[in-house]
């Protein structure tokens, strides 16, 4: 990449059944957001291990999109509520790896949020552009 | 498709060091150099033409300009060229007279000195502008600056543009085995182009067939054709294709790709041109005068056949009613041929009644059921039983016919035909003429038919009791024609008949270059006219055929296949049938058959189509130029 | 004051019209000079976007010249340059500009005399309604805007591309379709896309309400509301803010950024 | 007798369609679902949030849809209607008539390039006419199935969407076919149809733009809606910061629209105003209403709610008209309130619109031959429900009369046990089964990866370029074949792909195309018949997720598809062959309790040839039927009780265990173990639970201190028993609400108003000069109970309102008991000098329903009723797979409830038992026994307590480690994601393949 404008890139985990569903939505709405993101879809928000995210972060990742059901629709009872509680260990791990909290963010979208995917994408995407590129890129 | 020939652009320049490669518009590459013609005093006398070559040297990317006498003159000309040359002019402009008359010539002079033509512009000052402001020379002035300046603003948005070769296939493809087909096959197979004739029946002849006598005729109907029809079966450049249809067709003028299907297999044939004479089918009057309901009313065409096949049952007084079904009484059109059958039938009837009715050994038989050919052609439509009795043919007295022919103009049109109608007079036949409003009524009586009419000069109703009523019915189009239209993507009209391009000067022709139409096909005609549109037709077609190739237009429609979606609106808007579906769904132009006239361009939803030296950042670079005003 | 000089552009096909102005000339037919001829192959050539953007950029009359009915050289271009200008002129209507402005005339190449006598009396016309207000008045510019995006539409394009076709050879199922079936189809296409793209050009620059734009539109506050849910649904449209309990719209521009 | 056909028609394709036609093919019978619409989906579709949960309908109904329109033995048959039936029950000939789609169901992919150019535009009838949709559209982009439609009225015939699709889909000419169809038995499920509210015209619906239907409103509510979700007013546009629900707009309204209440509309108002004050916190909704009808499980919480959290303002007050200001288009609703008409201004106004028979039920009465009641809905008995009056034709849902989803659903399931009942020996007789060739061993292979890249007509290939993606594709590790497709989806793409997987010897398929929820299973399927394991299959989403979100950046789109495939070419590499575990099944039942649910679900299920175990701890049949004597109908309960008894004791399927407590449950779906008192055991492979529920016994109101307080059963059975003579005892009292509604049960009993209503009728048929005083909060008769309670009135039963704050005051008179009471209306002081006083009293779970939770570890709720899966989609059925639930168990209900349920939980019951084997997904949890060194922090996060630590001896010492019980197991991964030791992982969703996907993400190979 050269010196024009810095592109963020966000690593995205979705769980299956509202997220992913949400995300696809904005699909066949055609609703657009900035094409910074890289999907991973997972079956639960509970299933990311913190690791996963960290491992993101370190090796160049500029932010982490994690997005789940809202709670008490989510498909796994409440994974979503463990995915919750996780998150605050992640924002505590960030400060450790000298991370701002804006890489990580943690969103409820469901099936029919097609709208609010895109603006999460697109605020994240525009809050990263501000912070400007992860510590960790090479 | 076949791999359209290499452009003809100035061959002999191959070899030398090729000109300078235009400039991409809008790069700083240009360099335009601008004509300006006094045109003697044409212009000159009302264009202050030294000051809009100043006026012009101030454009952009203007780098040349100067004044002509006559540009157009032998010196003019080579001005032109040498300039070209000397200052490495990449667009020309000529401010003269009419590219209407004048731009072949200046284009001719680019490309000798190396210019693709098509970088050439015109700017008429002469025609549209000194000529016609000739008391106010300022205004002219301004107006020929304008033009000059809206020309350069095109100039610089021009292309370069190749012009194609298309080869043509010398091979035709007749769609009917009637006389119109017949006739087309046999003069195009004469002008040794490879003809393959498509008859969806089994026999050749088409509706002719069905006729016994022919008019004007020495011969009869059968008599008439069957030469015909052996020339075409033993032509060496002829092949037949019986029981017959043509499954698909694509491509364009030259190179048609056509399935025949035969019984059920097909075949690819390639063609250059092809020819319609799928011909015509007589309307049946279901419903109309008895038809249908007694035995003894028929359609002409059955009568015919009543009478060539010696079925004729004993008749003496016989009814004629013309117009039955057409004229508005269910199609709107006059079907042209029906009175001079009509009378020719009842003439046949009077000169040969002895012989008809005479003791030959022939069945005298019911008509509606016995007859094979009438029986099956009826069946389908009978709809109402058949009254008990009816159709027992009366005992007619030897002597003469009693023909009444109810009529409601008699159109024997042309010399010919008018002479066979005064003979029906001296005949005796009675002509007795109705109107819409009071036709005529049929009904059982007895064993006769009752015609019951209101007498137009008696002013009074009468009863005429006939042993057999002929409906003269008009020619219809087949059914199937709509479904032709749509594979070879050429009209029909409202009544099902092939539309020609242009009703007076193309009569023949259609707008997709190579298509043509004769006979019945586009409209009621007799065998005469049939034949004679039959020959026409193989003339036309001959003409790409006998030369070769075709000159494709240089200026096309163009599709960025990226933007369009293939919605298919501009395939709706091309008269010529140029545009088509690729295979991926996205509309394609067939150079050979685009003629330019950007009417896709101009409605496409996409906005994918260019209509090549006619943008629309050109015309509206143009536009935006005279909007301007002088600088 | 200076005197009026109308600004005339004349798009006249190759084969009849501009033949025809030639022939004025030719016959020393005098005519005021204020008109500027661009020829065209066809006068089916010309886009209904490119008169209206000559108009919004300050045209002040705008003459296309055809064939006659029946003797286009391309056979049936005339009878759609019909079609395009009435959707030219449905346009103009809507937007507020004299329709007047713009005229349509068949002139054969035999006709130069009537060449002259049209463009006489046309840009006498156009000196009587005096300079296009375009540009002056900013509300004009705006809606000669819309209209020039309503005419880039697929929708109005293609129905206008298939309208001669489903008059003369018919629909897809067979079925002929009246001139007035046609366009009264045609009409609430250009009625829908124009208010529509009238709201995109309007919250393009500033937020406004659904009250505000029916008072720019000139349209009831109901059918705006109709349109912004029409103009939401395929995301061009996006609440900006809300001020109280009025929702402010603002046009999305297409793509991410 | 010819053996039945082992097939059923479904006719309605709406949730209660959709659930029938579920439980049908699941349990080994072939279903066609007839649908009239294009679509299935029903009313629920349209839906926004559900009550009382406020789950999104859509997220929760979607799984549904695809399954529906998925499964091998449902054969969809969209816009079809039926024409006529021959036949009787068990072989049944239907006529169905199927109406042009013009759009091919097989090629149509459902890209919608079709409606995005389509010229016209009409009226958007799934959006209640709130916005336009094409000419040619799909109902809502969700739609099963996901195939678009022609609407010949509206289309042109331009012809441009010919050109448009890729697929070739479209077939202008296609015309109407006739289809004969063979069935064993037929379910009704036609859903209802709305009122026109326009009837009353005194609310000014259709002419004042701001006044709504309550489905308009949903529609507003949506985020798929008009607006995206924003609630304006049609009028102007702006957010309405007052809104006015008036209730019973056509409902309880014997005048101009139904005389019955659509036992609804109370709660999806509540719904509806709670949410719209979510979206815009400035909305100050307000509910006129008669009585507030919260009368289902957790109902009255969410109506405590509206008003306490949401600031829900509730008027009780019938609105008597709107009137629209024409300035600015603001309502005003005159209405009474204490005993003055007062006017007020709201911005506007939502129409809580009845719900109506179903537009199509009298021709379907006719043609299919059985009865309507006078409302038009199905007539059916109560010890019937399910049944028509025509023997082998049932119904489920709203057809039956107007109900929630839960009850919809419920009733689905028992709809389909009762068509299943018919036809029970032709089980697995039309289904089918697919075959696969055997799988390639691949454990000993490198990866050879295959990726297909599809343009999806131009869906992909107009913004990403599709051959540099294959391109790219090829230069990617392990990846042996790329090509690009039009549409891979399509029938002859998915042969290729076939002969590709064997050509090119692949063993792991990527396919970059559109969604995985939606197209994985049909590239899983083609793969299993290529031989593959289906779990070597991957998606790489780069539609949906990008091609259609990025139409502008076509470079970026490139790129980020190029990334995507990366991804999952790195992930596919590592991908594990799985196979699904499979357990065998105990095709027996137990049953625990046997009142009138357990006793109709365990002869249900034997009917259905299953053997089944009763278990019921009293002496005898029949639970709390025994103490009902009479009923709201001619029927007698008492000796439908006996019948009801008998055909439990006859059926030699049924094994009972009266008498008998159990002692524990052990085991899982498919295989538990319970053991009784006295050491019995049992094996069966599913549970129904219908332990019932018990009356209250009140404390207040004298009761237990005077003998003329009684509970209304109580008051029955000594009605019953002759102990009371009406003559004497002639004013009757009776107090709603006793012990419900308040503090400490704050939710409603959902059956004493119509209990009491009930009761009061009977008094007056035995006395008609009785004065009977009905003392209540809200008069809950909803449904076709409504009748009654007109009834009741007419025939002088007086009812009287009182509130929290003036409880009715009972003390010993003189001359019997005096009640007084502040009538909250009149605002006076009304005293009835009462000869009996009886209260309607609450029903309570069993006491020991903690014990049966704990033994089969299923949840309660804060009331000790059973807690359901899913209070929606899943209203007899538990979290634990394999156990059910039914009749007062889970909540109040009345005698036809309580059989509809468990005639539900018979059929979903049957789904498990029908099959031979349970299979279980293979992509759960796994224990990596060297990692795992028994810390257990996995275990409390399952939610599936799915997890449990064991120890063993390895080498000489004690190891602890985690067990994973497969068949509790969903594979949600809260434990891998825990685990601080990498112990236990999910497959196919290991932390190296979620961590290979981020490497090729960043690049970091």
């Amino acid at each position: 990449m050269e010196e024009q404008e810095y592109e963020p890139l966000i690593v995205g985990f979705l769980c299956n059944w509202c997220s992913y569903a949400g995300a696809d939505l904005a699909g066949t709405s055609r609703i657009q957001y900035p094409p910074n993101i890289r999907v991973i879809r997972v079956m639960c928000s509970g299933m990311v291990h913190p690791n996963l995210v960290i491992n993101a972060l370190t090796k160049g990742a500029d932010g982490v999109l994690m997005c789940g059901c809202h709670p008490g629709d989510c498909h796994y009872l409440e994974g979503n509520l463990i995915a919750e509680k996780r998150a605050e260990a992640i924002d505590l791990m960030l400060e450790d790896f000298g991370l701002e909290p804006e890489r990580f963010r943690l969103e409820w979208v469901s099936a029919s949020e097609g709208d609010k995917f895109a603006r999460v994408v697109k605020e994240m995407t525009d809050a990263l552009k501000q912070l400007g590129p992860s510590p960790y890129k090479t | 498709m076949e791999q359209p020939e290499q452009p003809a652009e100035t061959p002999g320049e191959t070899e030398e060091q090729p000109p300078e490669t235009p400039a991409e518009p809008g790069s700083e590459d240009l360099r335009i150099g601008v004509f300006v013609c006094h045109c003697g005093t044409n212009i000159g006398g009302f264009v202050d033409v030294p000051s809009v070559v100043e006026y012009t040297k101030t454009l952009p990317d203007v780098v040349f300009a100067t004044g002509n006498l006559y540009s157009c003159a032998e010196d003019g000309l080579a001005s032109i060229r040498d300039a070209i040359k000397e200052h490495k002019l990449n667009r020309v402009i000529v401010a003269s007279c009419t590219p209407r008359t004048h731009g072949p010539l200046f284009q001719g002079v680019c490309e000798e000195a190396g210019l693709n033509k098509y970088l050439f512009e015109f700017a008429n000052i002469r025609e549209q502008c000194s000529w016609v402001h000739m008391k106010e020379k300022e205004e002219a002035t301004e107006k020929a600056k304008d033009l000059v300046r809206s020309a350069v603003a095109k100039a610089a948005l021009l292309v370069p543009q190749e012009e194609m070769k298309v080869d043509v296939v010398p091979r035709s493809l007749v769609i009917g085995g009637g006389v119109a087909g017949l006739s087309a096959a046999l003069s195009l197979a004469g002008q040794r182009f490879d003809v393959h004739l498509v008859e969806k029946e089994s026999e050749l002849g088409g509706f002719t067939r069905n006729l016994n006598s022919l008019y004007l005729g020495e011969k009869s109907a059968e008599e008439t054709i069957k030469p015909l029809i052996d020339r075409v079966m033993s032509h060496e450049n002829i092949t037949v294709h019986l029981n017959s249809q043509v499954g698909d067709v694509s491509g364009f003028i030259g190179n048609f790709d056509t399935t025949i299907v035969s019984n059920g297999s097909s075949q690819e044939v390639k063609v250059g041109t092809i020819i319609i004479a799928t011909g015509a089918l007589e309307y049946l009057p279901d419903g109309l005068y008895g038809y249908g309901m007694y035995d003894n009313v028929v359609t002409l065409t059955e009568f015919e056949i009543l009478c060539k096949s010696h079925k004729l049952p004993k008749v003496n007084k016989v009814a004629f009613i013309q117009c039955v079904g057409s004229r508005g009484q269910d199609k709107s059109y006059c079907s042209r041929i029906c009175c001079v059958i009509s009378i020719k039938n009842a003439l046949y009837l009077t000169e040969k009644y002895a012989e008809l009715m005479g003791d030959d050994g022939a069945e005298r038989v019911e008509v509606g059921v016995s007859v094979p050919e009438i029986a099956s052609r009826r069946r389908r439509r009978r709809r109402m039983a058949v009254a008990e009795g009816a159709g027992a043919p009366a005992a007619a007295p030897m002597g003469g016919p009693e023909i009444t022919i109810f009529n409601r103009d008699v159109m024997t049109y042309g010399a010919n035909h008018e002479v066979y109608y005064n003979e029906a007079r001296e005949k005796r036949i009675r002509f007795v003429r109705y109107t819409p409003e009071n036709r005529p009524k049929v009904t059982q009586e007895g064993d006769k038919l009752a015609v019951t009419y209101y007498h137009e000069t008696l002013k009074t109703e009468r009863k005429l009791l006939a042993d057999m009523v002929v409906l003269a019915t008009p020619l219809v189009a087949p059914p199937d024609a709509a479904k032709l239209s749509k594979m070879l993507k050429v009209p029909i009209g409202r009544d099902g008949f092939f539309l020609e391009a242009h009703v007076k000067l193309r009569p023949i022709d259609f707008a997709t270059d190579g298509i043509f139409v004769c006979g019945t096909a586009r409209g009621p005609a007799d065998i005469t006219e049939s034949v004679a549109q039959g020959l026409g037709t193989a003339s036309r077609a001959a003409i790409p055929m006998a030369r070769g190739f075709i000159q494709a237009e240089a200026i096309l429609a163009q599709v960025d296949p990226q933007i369009c979606t293939g919605c298919g609106t501009c395939v709706a808007n091309c008269p010529y049938g140029a545009i088509r579906m690729t295979e991926e769904g996205v509309a394609e132009v067939l150079a050979a058959a685009c003629k330019g006239c950007g009417c896709c361009g101009a409605t496409c939803p996409e906005k994918a189509i260019t209509m090549m030296n006619y943008t629309d950042d050109q015309l509206l670079a143009q536009g935006r130029s005279i909007l301007q005003g002088a600088l | 004051m200076a005197e009026f000089e109308p600004k005339i552009i004349g798009f006249l096909c190759n084969w009849c019209s501009y033949a025809g102005a030639d022939l004025a000339g030719v016959s020393r037919y005098q005519y005021p000079p204020d008109i500027r001829i661009i020829r065209v192959m066809c006068s089916a050539r010309v886009d209904p976007m490119i008169v209206l953007t000559l108009f919004k950029e300050g045209a002040d009359g705008i003459l296309i010249g055809g064939c006659h009915i029946g003797d286009c050289h391309y056979i049936s271009g005339n009878y759609h340059t019909e079609k395009r200008v009435y959707v030219v002129k449905k346009l103009m209507e809507k937007a507020g500009l004299e329709v007047e402005r713009f005229r349509l005339e068949w002139i054969s190449a035999s006709e130069g005399e009537k060449f002259a006598k049209t463009v006489t009396e046309f840009t006498e016309k156009i000196m009587e309604l005096g300079p296009s207000k375009v540009g002056e008045d900013p509300e004009l510019t705006n809606r000669m805007g819309a209209a020039v995006d309503a005419s880039l539409d697929f929708r109005i394009r293609s129905l206008l591309g298939h309208e001669v076709g489903m008059i003369e050879n018919g629909n897809v199922y067979g079925e002929t379709k009246t001139e007035e079936e046609m366009r009264n189809i045609i009409d609430i296409a250009i009625e829908d896309e124009f208010r529509r793209s009238l709201i995109l050009g309007v919250t393009s620059s500033k937020p406004a309400s659904a009250k505000e734009l029916s008072q720019i539109a000139n349209l009831p506050t109901e059918r705006i509301v109709e349109h912004i849910a029409t103009l939401r649904q395929k995301n061009l449209l996006a609440i900006d803010h809300v001020d109280g309990m009025t929702p402010y719209y603002v046009a999305l521009r297409v793509g991410g950024d | 007798m010819a053996e039945p056909v082992g097939a059923v028609m479904v006719i309605g394709g709406g949730i209660s369609g959709m659930q029938s036609s579920l439980d049908l093919a699941n349990s080994g019978f072939k279903v066609y679902l007839v649908e009239r619409g294009p679509s299935i989906g029903g009313v629920m579709s349209q839906l926004d949030k559900t009550f009382p949960t406020n789950d999104c309908a859509m997220c929760i109904m979607a799984p549904k849809l695809v399954e529906t329109g998925r499964h091998e033995n449902i054969e969809l048959i969209t816009n079809a209607e039926v024409e006529m039936i021959d036949g009787r029950a068990g072989n049944f000939l239907v006529t169905l008539k199927k109406y042009p789609r013009r759009i091919n169901e097989e090629t149509c992919t459902g890209c919608g390039v079709c409606a995005e150019k389509c010229p016209t535009e009409a009226i958007d009838e799934f959006n209640e006419g709130l916005k336009h949709r094409k000419a040619v559209y799909v109902r809502y982009p969700q739609s099963v199935p996901l195939v678009y439609m022609i609407d010949r009225e509206k289309c042109i015939g331009c012809g441009i969407c010919e050109g448009e699709c890729k697929a070739g889909a479209i077939e202008y000419d296609e015309k109407e076919k006739i289809l004969e169809i063979n069935v064993g038995s037929i379910v009704l499920s036609p859903g209802s149809s709305k009122f026109d509210p326009s009837v009353r015209s005194e609310y000014g619906y259709g002419i004042f733009k701001n006044v709504l239907t309550s489905l308009e409103f949903e529609r507003m509510l949506s985020a798929t809606g008009p607006h995206l979700g924003t609630v304006v007013r049609p009028s102007d546009g702006d957010i309405p910061k007052k809104i006015a629900w008036i209730q019973c707009v056509g409902s309880r309204d014997k005048a101009k629209g139904n005389s019955y209440c659509s036992a609804v509309c109370c709660m999806y108002s509540l719904k509806e105003a709670i949410i719209a004050k979510e979206h815009f916190q400035g909305i100050e909704p307000t509910i006129f209403f008669m009585d507030m009808r919260a009368y289902g499980k957790d109902f009255e919480k969410y109506y405590i709610r509206a008003e306490d959290e949401a600031g829900v303002r509730f008027v009780r007050s019938r609105v008597s008209g709107v009137e629209e200001d024409p300035e600015t288009k603001d309502l005003t609703v005159s209405y009474v309130e204490n005993g003055e008409v007062v006017d007020e201004t709201f911005n506007m106004v939502v129409l809580s619109i009845a719900m109506n028979a179903p537009e199509e039920a009298e021709i379907l009465s006719h043609r299919l031959g059985f009865k309507l009641n006078i409302h038009k809905f199905v007539k059916a008995g109560l010890f019937e429900p399910l049944d028509t009056t025509k023997p082998g034709i049932f119904v489920g849902g709203a057809f039956a009369g107007p109900k929630d989803i839960p009850g919809t659903v419920a009733e689905a399931s028992g709809a389909a046990a009762r068509a299943a009942n018919v036809i029970a020996t032709s089980r697995d007789s039309l289904t089918k089964k697919k075959e696969y060739p055997a799988e390639i061993d691949v454990s000993e292979q490198e990866p050879r990866i295959g990726v297909f890249v599809c343009h999806c007509g131009i869906n992909i290939g107009s913004v990403v370029d599709v051959p540099a993606v294959v391109e790219y594709a090829k230069t990617l590790p392990n990846v042996v074949y790329a090509d690009e497709n039009l549409f891979t989806c399509s029938d002859d793409t998915q042969t290729k792909m076939k002969e590709i997987i064997n050509e090119q010897k692949l063993n792991r398929v990527i396919v970059a195309s559109c969604s995985p929820r939606t197209h994985e299973p049909l590239f899983q399927e083609t793969c299993r018949q290529a031989g593959l394991n289906q779990y070597l299959f991957e998606m790489a989403n780069i539609r949906d997720q990008c091609s259609w979100v990025h139409m502008h950046e076509k470079e970026e789109a490139t790129e980020k598809s190029k990334d995507l495939v990366r991804m999952v070419v790195a992930k596919s590499a590592l991908l594990d062959p799985l196979q699904k575990s499979k357990l065998p099944v105990t095709k027996s039942a137990l049953v625990i309790g046997g009142g009138l649910s357990g006793m109709t679900a365990a002869s249900g299920l034997a009917d259905q040839g299953f053997d089944v175990h009763l278990v019921e701890r009293e002496k005898e049949l029949g639970g709390n039927l025994r103490r009902i004597q009479h009923l709201l109908s001619d029927v007698d309960p008492q000796k439908k009780l006996e019948e009801i008894i008998s055909k439990v004791k006859d059926n030699p399927k049924v094994n009972l265990h009266i008498g008998s407590k159990i002692e524990k449950i052990e085991g899982r779906i498919g295989n538990f173990t319970t053991t009784l008192e006295g050491g019995e055991t049992i094996e069966h492979g599913v549970v129904i639970v219908a332990t019932g529920g018990v009356e209250h016994k009140p404390t207040e109101y004298l009761y237990g201190e005077n003998p003329n307080v009684m509970t209304q059963l109580e008051f029955e059975e000594k009605l019953t028993k002759g102990e009371i003579d009406l003559e004497k005892s002639n004013k009757i009292a009776m107090i709603q609400c006793v012990g419900s509604r308040n503090e400490e049960r704050p939710n409603c009993s959902r059956i004493c108003c119509s209990e009491a209503v009930k009761n009061a009728l009977k008094i007056k048929e035995k006395n008609p000069d009785a004065e009977v005083y009905v003392l209540y909060k809200d008069i809950r008769t909803y449904g076709f109970n409504e009748d009654y309670f007109q009834e009741a009135s007419e025939k002088g039963v007086l009812f009287v309102r009182y509130d929290d704050d003036n409880t009715p005051i009972v003390n010993p008179g003189q001359n019997g008991l005096e009640i007084t009471l502040k009538d909250p209306v009149l605002d006076e002081v009304l005293r009835i000098n009462a000869d009996l006083l009886i209260l309607s009293v609450p029903v309570l779970p069993q006491p020991d329903s903690e014990d049966v939770g704990r033994m089969l570890k299923v949840p309660l709720t804060k009331d000790n009723f059973f807690l359901e899966a899913h209070m929606k989609l899943r209203p007899v059925d538990f979290a634990t797979e394999g156990v059910f639930l039914c009749g007062l168990a889970h909540g109040p209900k009345f005698v036809d409830e309580s059989i509809a349920q468990a005639c539900g939980a018979v059929a979903r019951a049957a789904t498990v038992l029908s099959k031979d084997e349970i299979e279980i997904e293979p992509t759960i949890s796994h224990v990596v026994d060297e990692n795992c060194d028994g810390c257990a922090y996995c275990i409390e996060p399952c939610p599936y307590d799915a997890i449990t630590l064991i120890e063993y001896m390895k080498n000489g010492s004690v190891k602890k480690t985690v067990d994973v019980d497969e068949s509790a197991c969903k594979g949600c991964g809260c434990c891998q994601a825990t685990c601080p030791k990498e112990g236990i992982f999910i497959w196919k969703f290991k932390l190296d393949q979620l961590n290979a996907m981020i490497d090729a993400c960043l690049g970091v190979a």
